[in-house]
């Protein structure tokens, strides 16, 4: 395709033209091919959240108890005894279509990024999962790739996956869902954000090499799916659990000193969201020459090193005379540690390739200007009441039927792929409790988890549903006697352009924040994922019902007191609540 | 009991079993990095679970080429006692401190699910807490865990009694074509053998993970306890 | 007739199985290595009269189902 | 010079890949197949001056590392 910069090529990487003009004023000129790449990611719905963020905001993110709320990497909450839970939930849904084991194995690597680069050991792994109709063709294949991506990427790097959930619905044929959680446990003093500091101080680069993988990624993840899928498929990452886990040792081998002023994993639009995050929130300026990335292919351009979506990659502020122990730390990994830039006075990110300046943009309007958008809705009719329900088939087949339908039947086949055990702290596995149990090690407590929603709810009714999600959340932790502390959400929603999904968005986030506010549940982290929808042969568009799904953590003081559902002989069964 | 947990890139399960060997021995063992080129002095060195090298190649193989494997060669010629779980069986017979090979599941899937195993010789350092054909849970966590070997290394093992563990049904019946008690595959149910002298033992499930009562459960205690009543110098 | 099914990963895809073994090497002592790549094969018996048809039959196989061509190339060879 | 290296699960080692896939292939309409056996392929560039050291170092790494002598078989050939 022609690299021209005008309006077109804008309007390929995603720009509307208002979007593009803003560009042209914030600059003064027409941009450079990598700077108009950088805009393009940077205001994409992916990273700038443009069209959810005016409803996020009205959500409840406020407790006592919480340390950090939406903004950094991850959640974080205080679990007690000076330690803290981080946790977040994200999103893999367009990769793990195109091919299901890496989509979601990189998934669950992005996942884990966002809660060690705050300074936590991951501890446990969730994952919610959506899968089309299982008579429709394509979803075996699916089904197939994506538990086991999930089950080889965190079995690898030594995660347990000890819960999540799983629902079939041919609204999720040509869309799936991967939703990945990550909780993780750090010291309350020993907590680590991505605000830069310290004019001067060194940008260093560590990890896997940068390749040509996943270059738009994050434009992509925010583009329609249609019947061209499959041209976009070069962009595919594969992942590397192995240099995964090195980067895990190597990070907290790190943060156990006090070299590190700020640190970023490069997650969607790698090196561009890191370093534009971790400057503009720092209020500093940004200077990198990438002629020392560390690269895995020739010839690579400056457009696409800033573009790649390669894994297994952080990005790091240090203290200059730590920067020799901190290379001696990567080193002893094995993985690869370049300086490749430092912060300066300018407020503007400046990039340099081969002795030339390949962008020079200012971060302030790159961050305020994002566009924000007030999308018109319409809310979604509701349902009539359902009256009495007809039994055609006596309730000994009615049970028999529900027991093997897709979405109740045993879930055993999935977490015994997935290592639930590893870390010698699970005390509650799946298919065992409400919620999974992980004992936080050198204490007594357990942290409660669970995801939870049900999208034939949402659909009927966006703003219920959602709120039962929440309910459900917070039900399956209370009834493992644990306290529920906080959420984190992954909001999976169609094309926002249009009205009635755009009601769905906004009446499931009122009902959700409703839902919180009343549990005293604050949400503390979460992702949105839209445009989840299929361009069908026919030309149709079907929407994914709306799957607002929610990630609950509670704690409880001593795990030997902790409650699961098996029921051992000689029990009374007691029915608590109204018929 | 002086113990030592090797650590190797990609190992994951070291800090289950330090762990183990804390709560049962009262000792902290030594974390040994797999570049050392010398071993402390040790009653026992612990090879543990994980993907050393991502397993990318065979599990097992590159690890056993690491430099920290030539002193534990070394340390098993000289009588030492070596366990190795997991990864870490996967390891010792690459390295052929242990005979056969350990292939792909029967299935082509991960298995994380409870086993039962049965004990075979309850006459080594491994197994003396336990009786002759006593059985126990243990959950197992695997790709690679289908135990092969040529029938004459099989009917060697068998014959010199260095079958430590089989897989086995909850009343304790052995059947290598029951894929629900044997669901790697292995064969005659294989899940650990020992070395000639004895000294050597490795194993696909994890013990390790089955000894608090905190977390619900200790049938793994009496290999930890076995360790040490007869490494205790 | 026996044809073989070699499968890579496409260039430009990362490799980490390939750049673990070309590690590993290194460190055995087999130094000035250039790029290590890792695929599979599969050798497979097929009812076919000729090796043009055998050919054939094994691509199909491959698209089928031996390789993933989002991620990987396939070429087919007979070997008796 | 570049050389590959394949490695297969010795004759009378239980192949349950080959297995898998040969029931996989079977499934999806392709009858009457034969054996079906997977192996793995590394290909390496050495620094050899010509194609018989080549293939000499081909050979010494699949014995040190490549291949598990106890299960697997190996041979080497040079590819360019
Ligand atoms: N994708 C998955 N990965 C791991 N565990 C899962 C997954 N899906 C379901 N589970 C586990 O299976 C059990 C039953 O799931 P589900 O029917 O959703 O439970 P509930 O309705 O009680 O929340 C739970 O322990 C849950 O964590």
């Amino acid at each position: 395709m022609s690299m021209t910069v005008d309006a077109a090529l804008a309007a390929r990487f995603g720009l509307t033209t208002e979007e593009y003009g803003k560009v042209l004023a914030i600059m003064g000129r027409t941009p450079t091919l990598t700077e108009l790449g950088i805009f393009s990611v940077m205001w994409s719905e992916h990273c700038s959240y443009k069209s959810s963020r005016v409803h996020l905001r009205t959500l409840p993110t406020k407790a006592p108890w919480v340390i950090h709320g939406p903004g950094e990497n991850a959640g974080v909450v205080d679990i007690g005894e000076g330690l803290a839970a981080i946790f977040k939930m994200e999103s893999h849904n367009h990769p793990s279509f195109i091919e299901p084991y890496q989509g979601a194995a990189t998934g669950v690597g992005g996942i884990l990024r966002d809660v060690f680069t705050m300074g936590a050991r991951p501890v446990a792994n969730l994952n919610a999962l959506r899968f089309g109709d299982p008579a429709h063709a394509g979803t075996r294949r699916v089904v197939d790739g994506v538990v086991r991506g999930v089950g080889g990427y965190g079995n690898c790097v030594g995660v347990p996956t000890v819960g999540g959930e799983v629902n079939f619905h041919r609204a999720y044929d040509g869309n799936p869902l991967v939703n990945a959680m990550t909780v993780g446990v750090a010291r309350q003093d020993r907590i680590f954000l991505s605000a830069a500091a310290g004019v001067g101080n060194p940008v260093i680069y560590v990890g896997s090499k940068t390749g040509r993988d996943g270059i738009h990624g994050a434009t992509m993840s925010s583009a329609e799916f249609d019947e061209n899928a499959a041209s976009k498929r070069p962009t595919v990452q594969v992942g590397d659990p192995f240099t995964e886990k090195l980067l895990i040792e190597a990070c907290l081998e790190l943060m156990a000193t006090d070299a590190i002023v700020a640190i970023q994993d490069m997650g969607a639009a790698g090196l561009t969201s890191s370093a534009v995050e971790m400057a503009g929130k720092g209020g500093v300026g940004i200077e990198m020459n990438l002629d020392h990335v560390p690269q895995r292919e020739t010839g690579m351009t400056a457009y696409e090193m800033m573009l790649s979506e390669s894994q297994e990659r952080m990005l790091m502020v240090l203290k200059p005379e730590r920067t020799e122990a901190a290379r001696a730390i990567f080193e002893k990994w094995e993985l690869d540690f370049a300086i490749v830039g430092h912060l300066t006075d300018t407020a503007r990110i400046t990039i340099v390739h081969n002795g030339e300046v390949e962008a020079d943009i200012p971060l302030a309007p790159l961050a305020d200007e994002a566009p924000v958008y007030h999308r018109p809705f319409v809310h979604t009719p509701k349902p009539a009441r359902l009256g009495a329900v007809a039994d055609p088939e006596g309730i000994e087949h009615a049970l028999l039927h529900l027991l093997a339908c897709p979405d109740l039947a045993s879930r055993a086949w999935i977490w015994n792929q997935y290592d639930s055990g590893v870390g010698g702290q699970t005390a509650r596995r799946p298919g065992t409790a409400d919620a999974a149990i992980v004992r936080v090690e050198g204490t007594r407590r357990g942290l409660a988890i669970t995801t939870d929603c049900t999208p034939r709810y949402c659909q009927a009714d966006p703003h219920d549903g959602a709120m039962q999600a929440v309910a459900e959340a917070w039900r399956n932790i209370t009834a493992t006697g644990a306290r529920p502390l906080a959420v984190t959400d992954n909001l999976n929603f169609g094309n926002p352009e249009k009205p009635e999904i755009m009601g769905q968005f906004a009446d499931a986030v009122k009902g959700m924040g409703e839902a919180c506010w009343a549990l005293d549940f604050p949400v503390v982290s979460g992702n949105v994922s839209l445009y989840n929808e299929t361009k069908h042969p026919n030309g149709l568009r079907q929407s994914i019902l709306p799957t607002p799904a929610i990630g609950g953590l509670g704690v409880i003081e001593d795990v030997t007191k902790a409650i699961g559902y098996g029921m051992p002989d000689g029990c009374d069964l007691v029915l608590i609540g109204e018929i | 009991m002086k113990a030592g947990i090797v650590v190797f890139p990609g190992t994951n399960r070291e800090r289950d079993m330090a762990q183990a060997l804390r709560l049962v021995s009262g000792h902290e063992p030594q974390m040994i990095w797999h570049r050392e080129t010398s071993l402390p002095s040790l009653d026992l060195v612990v090879l543990p679970g994980g993907f050393s090298f991502g397993d990318y190649l065979r599990s097992g193989a590159m690890g056993a080429h690491s430099p920290i494997m030539r002193e534990v060669k070394a340390f098993a010629e000289r009588g030492g006692h070596v366990l190795g779980v997991c990864n870490g069986f996967q390891i010792l017979t690459e390295a052929q401190l242990l005979p056969g090979a350990l292939l792909r599941n029967a299935s082509m899937r991960f298995l994380s699910q409870d086993c039962f195993l049965k004990v075979e010789n309850a006459g080594t350092a491994f197994t003396r807490g336990w009786s002759e054909g006593a059985l126990f849970r243990a959950p197992m966590a695997h790709g690679d865990g289908n135990y092969n070997a040529t029938t004459d290394v099989l009917d060697r093992l068998e014959g010199e009694g260095r079958v430590a563990f089989r897989y086995a049904d909850a009343r304790g019946n052995v059947s290598a074509t029951d894929r629900r008690s044997n669901p790697n595959g292995s064969l005659r149910a294989i899940a650990g053998v020992l070395s000639e002298n004895n000294r050597v033992c490795g194993l696909m499930p994890h013990p390790e993970n089955l000894v608090d009562p905190d977390l619900g459960a200790t049938d793994g205690v009496p290999l930890f306890k076995s360790l040490v009543e007869s490494l205790v110098a | 007739m026996k044809v073989r099914v070699n499968v890579m990963l496409k260039e430009g895809v990362l490799d980490p199985q390939g750049k673990a073994i070309g590690h590993a090497l290194d460190v055995l002592g087999f130094h000035g290595l250039g790029e290590v790549r890792a695929g599979k094969l599969i050798e497979i018996e097929v009812p076919a009269q000729n090796e043009e048809a055998a050919v054939e039959q094994g691509e199909a196989m491959a698209r089928e189902l031996l390789a993933n061509l989002v991620i990987e190339d396939f070429t087919v060879e007979v070997v008796s």
